[in-house]
């Protein structure tokens, strides 16, 4: 069986292989890709939007509705894993408590609780990954700077090669950190469940609303030159930082989709432990 | 009537502490990433550095600023270029081990363990990290109390162990 | 040519410590020992490499330049302050795991 | 001094797939964790090259930083995991 997949993965590699000999050359000028609208998009865009970074023009503004519609996507994608993986009950099982003070541990059996306002004891995984020192300490210094990272990335995606998604992305990642170094409890504690759906659900409209707005103003959906009528700028630069605001919204609605199917996948829904 | 006020000043410094000190390190380093210095982006940074430091002030310092702070921060800074050349002999002292064509006679893997004077969180950090960095050890695992378990790759590694090295982080963050 | 001359010597330098990184982690004996060049001689590779093109980075000393070089070596920090973390973390995995340490005159695992 | 950096990235890839051989026989999960943080590390280095080969050092950094957050997460990640779920031997036990 393993050599008949090791087969059928060496011919489908060669086909594949065998059929990029039809693609056009590497950079040609002539190719079906660069010939129709492209060249349109990188002799205007930055004159019609004031953004250095073509990828950036086209993604969030000629092609507006195709990234509102990505991003709605990875909405859907959290939802979907929040309401297959999310279990409500609790099950019954034994708990671990650490005493703070002096490191014991406990083990309780059944249902039995330590109320958790008690300063003194710390509810512990069962399936337990040890408190680890350098870890915890090393990634508490490094999250405030992942994050910051974080946001330049969302702000500079006119300029570098960043933007809402990557940003997004790297956000999520500051908070799963926490969540891998000390355990779900205190990522979820800082975090909230409920605040993770409220900004996911809050990236989409952001998105939406900025273009439900360009039609208030007067304009076609999503076209930000209408929001020139409200800033102190000019239509090009309206148009730049209608960029931003999107931008903004598909980072937040990235930031907590990863977070929500990070805390769903790693805890089987039960959100009490997690990996 | 004195004593409260003063208490409640005392609590509005170790609440703004962190915030501010968090603000401006990653204002500062806002500015190294960013390199564009007109009002919409120097805007735009001030909201983010105050959203992370609003968001994760407490983690850099859980319990407010330490005593001291600005002196271990230099100590921390001059303890550096020690540890690069430390850093440097025990690198080529693995390049050799590594490159060696008898190695297997050379290295004698072996696992240490000693009680270290350090305190605080961030001192035995550093220190656990330098060991990682340098002479042939690795840390195993540190303890809160300072229990330090260092797997050491031959004897002359093993035998330089600990010593100046703790001694010299204990004086930069104020500890001896 | 001085500044295209250090730059040679420390990326030299550093690919040297990077393949005794490369060939350690191949020669050694078990997971523990493999781990010392993997944490180590990687570090100060990627610190050499890195300042040598932070270096060359400022054949034309401008502002952005100089922020590009400052960059570099933000990088370099960072490696510098996960690197050991990571393999502290990857250790405490095999630790826990029950992994046996070599010792002289086991065969190679 | 182009070239020169082509051949230093040429042989950064070398370097990897040395690694790489510990990352595909390396007789444990945790070997193969070694593997993949070495790659990782030289990946960090290979990117900030391409930056100079293309001219675009200020855009090539900032993946490269991006690259070495989410490299150090994924080493932290697995290795708790195993830590953790003790997923080792999916081998016969090691001697």
């Amino acid at each position: 069986m393993k050599r008949l997949a090791l087969l059928i993965v060496i011919l489908s590699g060669g086909l594949l292989l065998y059929a990029t000999k039809d693609f056009p050359s590497w950079g040609d000028p002539n190719s079906p890709a660069s010939t129709h609208v492209s060249p349109r998009y990188l002799e205007k865009s930055l004159e019609e939007t004031a953004v250095p970074n073509v990828v950036t023009a086209v993604l969030a503004d000629y092609r507006g509705y195709d990234t509102m519609f990505e991003t709605t996507v990875i909405f859907c994608a959290g939802v979907a894993c929040f309401m297959l993986l999310r279990k409500f009950e609790p099950e019954e099982r034994d708990l671990y408590y650490r005493h703070i003070p002096t490191g014991l541990t406990l083990h309780i059996k059944g249902e039995k609780q330590i109320p958790s306002t008690s300063k003194e004891f710390e509810k512990i995984d069962a399936i337990w990954t040890p408190y680890d020192f350098i870890i915890n300490t090393v990634s508490r210094f490094l999250v405030p700077f992942i994050q910051l990272f974080a946001l330049y990335v969302i702000a500079h995606g006119h300029h570098s090669p960043g933007g809402g998604f990557q940003g997004g992305v790297i956000l999520g990642a500051s908070i799963i950190v926490l969540a891998v170094a000390f355990n779900l409890r205190t990522a979820v504690r800082r975090f909230g469940e409920k605040i993770d759906g409220i900004m996911s659900a809050l990236g989409v409209f952001i998105y939406a609303g900025v273009g439900a707005f360009c039609a208030i103003l007067g304009a076609e959906f999503l076209n930000y030159r209408a929001l020139a009528k409200i800033l102190p700028v000019g239509k090009v630069m309206a148009r730049s930082h209608g960029i931003l605001a999107v931008e903004i919204g598909v980072g937040i609605a990235v930031m907590a989709v990863m977070i929500c199917i990070y805390n769903n996948v790693a805890s089987e829904g039960k959100f009490d432990e997690g990996l | 009537m004195i004593e409260p006020a003063s208490r409640e000043s005392s609590q509005v410094k170790t609440k703004w502490g962190p915030f501010v000190v968090t603000f401006l390190t990653s204002f500062g380093l806002w500015l190294i990433l960013s390199g564009k210095f007109d009002y919409f982006h120097m805007g735009l940074g001030l909201i983010s550095c105050a959203l992370v430091s609003i968001f994760s002030g407490d983690l850099l310092f859980p319990g407010g600023l330490p005593e001291g702070f600005l002196a271990k921060a230099v100590g921390f800074i001059a303890y550096l270029p020690w540890l690069l050349y430390q850093i440097f002999l025990a690198n080529l002292h693995v390049l050799y081990l590594s490159l060696h064509p008898k190695m297997l006679e050379k290295i004698n893997p072996q696992v240490i363990r000693f009680q270290s004077r350090l305190k605080s969180d961030i001192s035995m950090v550093t220190f656990a990290n330098s060991i990682t960095l340098t002479p042939g050890t690795i840390t195993l695992s540190v303890s809160v109390d300072g229990d330090f378990k260092v797997h050491a790759i031959d004897d002359k590694s093993a035998e330089g162990l600990a010593g100046e090295m703790e001694q010299r982080v204990a004086r930069a963050f104020r500890e001896d | 040519m001085v500044l295209n001359g250090v730059v040679m010597v420390l990326m030299f330098c550093g690919l040297v410590f990077f393949t005794g990184g490369g060939i350690g982690i191949l020669r050694f004996p078990d997971f523990y020992t493999r781990l010392h060049p993997a944490g180590k001689l990687d570090t100060l590779g990627s610190l050499l490499m890195m300042t040598s093109v932070a270096i060359f980075n400022l054949h034309e000393i401008t502002l952005s330049n100089a922020l590009t070089s400052l960059k570099i070596m933000l990088i370099v920090v960072f490696v510098f302050i996960s690197s050991p973390t990571a393999t502290h973390a990857i250790m405490d995995a095999g630790v826990r795991a029950g992994l046996r340490p070599w010792e002289k005159g086991m065969p190679r695992g | 001094m182009h070239s020169l950096f082509l051949y230093v990235g040429l042989y950064l890839c070398f370097l990897m797939v040395l690694s790489l051989y510990r990352g595909v026989a390396g007789p444990t999960v945790v070997d193969r964790l070694i593997g993949v943080n070495a790659i990782g590390s030289k990946t960090v280095v290979l990117l900030v090259l391409i930056g100079l080969l293309y001219d675009r050092i200020d855009m090539f950094v900032d993946i490269a930083l991006a690259y070495a957050m989410l490299n150090f997460i994924a080493v932290l990640g697995a290795s708790r995991y195993f830590q953790k779920r003790k997923g080792l031997y999916e081998e016969p036990p090691y001697k």
